[in-house]
């Protein structure tokens, strides 16, 4: 190694490796790469494909369940949810691309995460969104929020699976930085798996779906870097998305599926044909003969580096079973797809590279691999927040609930979820706008999927432990106010510079808090997405690990959902109200103050009090439930109110009216039931260690908080409709 | 007076829409069609003060007009024509 | 009722429409066609043109599934009486094919727009909604870029004399006004029939109202109507 | 060879797109400009027998492929171009 080490002149351009990174490549080739498998090294060792900083933390994170059959490692997470079905899924980030150009940005980023799905042998039956946009005053935000709405939807309704949930949040540190994350939940026989791990010597491999452009030549590596001004420079490598192709993919990938033709099958997806030749022979400790020759082009004049690099969408990579090539390409061909034999399975151990007769690359798989970077990289853990001093009130309480209610982080999304086809397959039994959205499984008569994406960054910024806790635990809340038993999370960790140790040390404990709260609610993490160097000239965004949450509701029918129902009924509220306004969205939006701890999570009194909840929805003793969340109790009354269209009369538990009624205590949760029931769900609730109490009766036209002040179901309304489309609309 | 702003993809940059149009042409039997491209033609006219202006101020005009809004430069180019 | 179903590349609610169909006719499936095939099965009573993206929407819609080999077959035969029931996409594709008069242009909002709706029940004098009062409202929901219902003046008001709008997009009491034009359609059309009624378009998606749990039932009537019709 | 089909909506019809574009022009504080119609133009490569014919010839097939699939004659007209 020092013989050559003592060589060693760089290339002037490294493609992002790092020196140390270019002298692991010369020891482990052997002699200078060529261009191609400098650019294989570049993009398999860069930090989107190979989690260097991450993989250390990611390791500790409960990744085992009895009912989990597949987690981290494969393109998506599997679950048991019973009956022999699986439910399979993923989040993903499209950050920087949806930065650049947010409509094929936000697109592709659908197609990406959807293929990682039906690549498994599941039919995706749901997509959600976890979006993060910069100010709304500031100049691109507006244009942001169009394109990557458009563009999410103009993706998932043409490929006909609804789009039923998500989340959005508005800060200004977003505004260089934006976050895509695209989620799907996808539905399979638990023995009709299929796994990436490429196996038998000589066994054909095939490329199905589009052709091959120049499409994001380098989007990998670009996705590992830092904006900095002159990025405008890389927008060539955006890519376009094409959902019909997709669509026709899905479909044809089914029904190849239903033969057993299949050894081992991948998307391509970042790094293209690199990353999943790469990924595939390597899991399988095969070596692989590509003929770049085969591979069907776009364009003209394509070079090996081209191809081995190209992001081009709606491609997957098969390795099927010999002999049956020509049944697989007959799928293909009716579907109108393109279908090629472009190499075969070795036992050498190599890649091995062919273009126009010649060799142009050889790598070694395993070394390769094994070598990958890891990164134990410095970081200093996020000093705790000042106790919150004396607040101010601004305003009086039932006006500052009106103003909360359509401040841009709490204003209803549904100018949003209104351009998605939230219903197409005719199984969405909850549409978005309630707690959790709720998808029936195809072929059982009372089975459903909860699903649903919760972070609140502020709290992770100012206490990742307790903020990486929060978010596991809001969706498990969001997925038990439906009524189902949550079962497993996929993570989407956005972050900064992990080269600056206050950065990394966000994501250190943000990993810490997502680990203690999986543990204490048998929550365990299936798969999950990194992104890094979210930020622009140096400043970063808030730390974001967006949590995908999944949850299992055996007879649909009792489904909970968070309107009221009847008039003069009883409302309860389970948990503890201690009015904690440290990083509430009350502070920050009426009181213009981000200060003060978050609110810190219990995670046993969570699974007491939500386990309680869901014991109730089961016995269909409670008409109406919600959790609280954003903006405390106040918000939540009204959120229930405005969905059925009339109102309340609630007295707030004693103390200082805005801290218990704004104040964001977790594992609280309101109920209503008819007025005579009461006491059987306070007593019910009672025995399963929960508090419980009781805050009023619905009814009438207006939400009336004795003692503080009345303001009208119209008018909040008014106010959460109001704000997004008037925004949309440049007013 | 009025402009007529050309706008197509780049080259290279995958028409998914033309992609479409080619095979369907192909299946209803016009088999000697090479690649397809489907781009907008967007007609402007040109009114007030704009209009009175000389065509290379014009044409500035429109430019801008076209690197604003009507192209989405990352993907796509543009050109400008002015007419009558 | 024998059905049949056709499925074009990119058609997406052919499921949800299989459902539906099934459901309303005691548990017997509509037939799978394939657009390529260029027959349809002798004895069938009902085609249905289901919605989704045929072709990715690209061009313009349903223009490509149009000119599918099986739209020649489903042209003959509804000439010769077999009922058509098309909707969403399925509604795009009819008018691109001649099968019934006006276009579907972008929605006037220029957006997607997936929500419930209100819809007006034109005639009952129809054998695809005898279920239904006339004047009556029904919520099913929409989901479409391109429901904006074009015809001239003259046209519409020749639908109009000849009995053959089925729906207008109204508010819940079943008052029809601009403010209750989701898209811009002329005289907030959302279906029409041929002229001899055999052939019914349009935009909502009633079999998406077909389950108490999803939906719920508002839908149902149509499939209920057609079934009882063809029985 | 290459056929351009130029495809716009017919006098009459209502373009809400072309609207939308007008009204941001405008909001961008482009003042000076009137209707705005958005169409599409769709270029064909043309091979074999097909370029080889007369332009005559060709036009009447662009024409052809125009009518049958590339406009919808109850609301748009098309013209047809020759390039190279
Ligand atoms: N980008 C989005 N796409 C689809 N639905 C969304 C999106 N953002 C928010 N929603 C929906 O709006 C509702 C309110 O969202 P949120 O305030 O995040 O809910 P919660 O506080 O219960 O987590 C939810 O039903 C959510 O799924
Ligand atoms: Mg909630």
């Amino acid at each position: 190694m020092s013989e050559v080490k003592k060589a060693v002149q760089y290339p002037k351009d490294l493609m992002g490796l790092s020196k140390a990174e270019y002298d692991l490549v010369l020891q482990i080739m052997g002699r200078v790469p060529n261009t191609v498998e400098l650019g294989i090294f570049s993009v398999m060792w860069s930090e989107h494909c190979s989690y260097k900083s991450s993989k250390k933390w990611l390791k500790t994170l409960p990744t085992k369940a009895p009912w989990v059959i597949c987690g981290p490692g494969e393109n998506a997470g599997v679950i048991d949810i019973g009956d022999g079905d699986a439910a399979i899924f993923k989040m993903e980030s499209h950050n920087h691309p949806s930065f650049i150009e947010p409509y094929q940005g936000a697109a592709t980023g659908v197609g990406g995460i959807l293929r990682d799905v039906f690549t498994m042998g599941a039919r995706p039956i749901a997509n959600l969104n976890a979006l993060r946009f910069g100010a709304p005053e500031h100049a691109r935000t507006r244009h942001l929020v169009s394109g990557v709405v458009h563009g999410i939807g103009g993706y998932g309704n043409c490929v006909g699976v609804p789009t039923v949930g998500g989340e959005v949040n508005f800060h200004p540190s977003y505004n260089g930085n934006i976050l895509v994350n695209a989620m799907t939940v996808g539905l399979a026989k638990q023995d009709k798996i299929f796994y990436s791990a490429a196996a038998g010597l000589g066994n054909p491999v095939v490329y199905v779906g589009s052709k091959t452009g120049r499409d994001g030549i380098h989007g990998a590596t670009m996705a590992s870097a830092e904006f900095t001004d002159d990025s405008e420079e890389k927008r060539p490598t955006v890519q376009v998305g094409d959902p019909f192709t997709e669509k026709l993919l899905i479909e044809a990938c089914l029904e190849l599926m239903n033969t057993d033709a299949i050894v081992a099958i991948q998307d391509m997806g970042a790094a293209g044909l690199t990353s999943s030749s790469f990924e595939m022979a390597s899991k399988g400790g095969m070596g692989i003969v590509i003929d770049l020759d085969k591979v069907p082009a776009r364009e003209t004049g394509m070079t090996p580096f081209e191809f081995m690099l190209s992001e081009s969408q709606e491609r997957m990579l098969i390795i099927l079973k010999p002999g049956s090539e020509p049944q697989a390409e007959a799928i293909f061909k009716k579907w109108e797809l393109d279908f090629a034999v472009i190499g075969h399975l070795t036992d050498t151990g190599r890649m091995v590279l062919r273009f126009n007769g010649e060799q142009v690359g050889d790598l070694p798989i395993d070394p390769l691999a094994a070598a990958s970077p890891e990164y134990d990289r410095p970081w200093v853990k996020t000093p705790p927040q000042k106790p919150l001093g004396r607040v101010n009130h601004p305003l009086p309480f039932v006006e500052a609930l009106g103003r909360l209610i359509g401040a841009p982080d709490m204003a209803s999304r549904r100018w949003i979820w209104e351009q998605y086809d939230h219903l197409v397959r005719g199984d969405t039994a909850q549409i978005p706008g309630g707690d959790a959205a709720v998808v029936r499984v195809e072929g059982h008569p009372t089975k459903a999927l909860a699903m649903t994406t919760d972070c609140t960054p502020r709290y992770v910024f100012a206490d990742p432990v307790e903020g990486g806790k929060q978010a596991v635990a809001e969706t498990w809340r969001n997925i038990t106010a439906v009524g189902a038993r949550p079962l497993a999370i996929t993570d989407n960790m956005n972050f900064g510079n992990p080269e600056r140790p206050d950065i990394m040390g966000q994501f250190v404990g943000a990993v810490e808090g997502i680990r203690a709260a999986c543990l204490a609610l048998d929550y365990p993490v299936v798969s999950g997405n990194v992104s890094l160097y979210n930020e622009t000239n140096g400043k970063g965004i808030l730390p974001t690990p967006a949590i995908g949450g999944v949850g299992v509701l055996d007879d649909v029918a009792t489904m909970a959902t968070l309107a009221f129902k009847l008039p003069g009924e009883a409302i309860l509220l389970v948990g503890r109200t201690n009015g904690h306004l440290g990083q509430s969205v009350y502070l920050r939006d009426i009181c213009g103050q981000e200060a003060g701890p978050p609110p810190s999570v219990d995670l046993k009194a969570e699974r007491t009090n939500g386990d309680a909840v869901r014991l109730l929805i089961g016995k269909g003793m409670v008409s109406a439930v919600h959790d609280c969340s954003d903006g405390g109790l106040a918000v939540a009354l009204a959120e229930m109110a405005m969905a059925a269209g009339f109102g309340a009369e609630v007295t707030l538990p004693s103390g200082d009216a805005f801290e218990i009624g704004f104040g964001e205590d977790q594992a609280r949760y309101l109920l209503t039931c008819p007025a005579e029931q009461a006491e059987a769900v306070i007593a019910a609730v009672e025995a399963a260690g929960a508090p419980i109490m009781k805050l009023g009766l619905t009814g009438g036209d207006a939400l009336t908080f004795q003692g503080l002040g009345t303001i009208s179901v119209a008018a909040l309304k008014s106010a959460h409709e109001g704000w997004l489309p008037g925004y949309m609309a440049g007013k | 007076m009025k402009a007529r702003v050309h706008v197509s993809l780049k080259n290279g940059v995958l028409d998914p829409q033309g992609r479409a149009i080619g095979q369907a042409l192909h299946s209803l039997g016009f088999a000697d069609i090479g690649e397809v491209r489907q781009g907008k033609l967007i007609e402007l006219e040109l009114t007030g003060a704009l209009a009175a202006k000389p065509k290379p101020e014009i044409e500035a005009a429109v430019k801008d007009m076209a690197q604003k809004l009507l192209a989405n430069m990352v993907i796509e180019n543009y050109s400008v024509e002015l007419v009558g | 009722m024998k059905a049949a179903l056709i499925t074009f590349p990119g058609s997406n609610r052919e499921r949800d429409m299989r459902m539906a169909l099934t459901k309303a006719n005691g548990g017997k499936a509509p037939l799978d066609v394939w657009h390529g095939d260029s027959e349809l099965p002798k004895d069938i009573d009902l085609i249905v043109l289901p919605g989704g993206f045929s072709y990715g929407d690209y061009l313009r819609c349903g223009a490509m599934a149009a000119n599918s080999p099986i739209m020649r077959e489903v042209k003959k035969r509804a000439d010769s009486g077999t009922r058509v029931l098309a909707v969403c996409n399925g509604f795009q594709i009819a008018c691109e094919a001649g099968l019934l008069p006006g276009a579907l242009m972008t929605n006037a909002g220029l957006q997607f727009i997936c929500r419930e709706v209100n819809l007006r029940i034109e005639t009952t004098a129809s054998e695809f909604t005898r279920k239904y009062r006339k004047g009556q409202t029904i919520r099913v929901p929409v989901a479409h870029h391109d429901g904006n219902y074009t015809l001239d003046a003259d046209s519409v008001k020749k639908l109009e004399d000849e009995d053959r709008i089925a729906f207008r997009y109204a508010d819940p009491l079943g008052t029809v006004a601009p403010e209750t034009n989701l898209n811009g359609s002329v005289s907030n059309i959302a279906g029409i029939y041929n002229a001899k009624k055999t052939v019914l378009g349009l935009m909502p998606h009633p079999e998406n109202a077909t389950d108490p749990v999803c939906g719920g039932m508002d839908g149902y009537g149509l499939f209920e109507s057609i079934a009882e019709s063809l029985a």
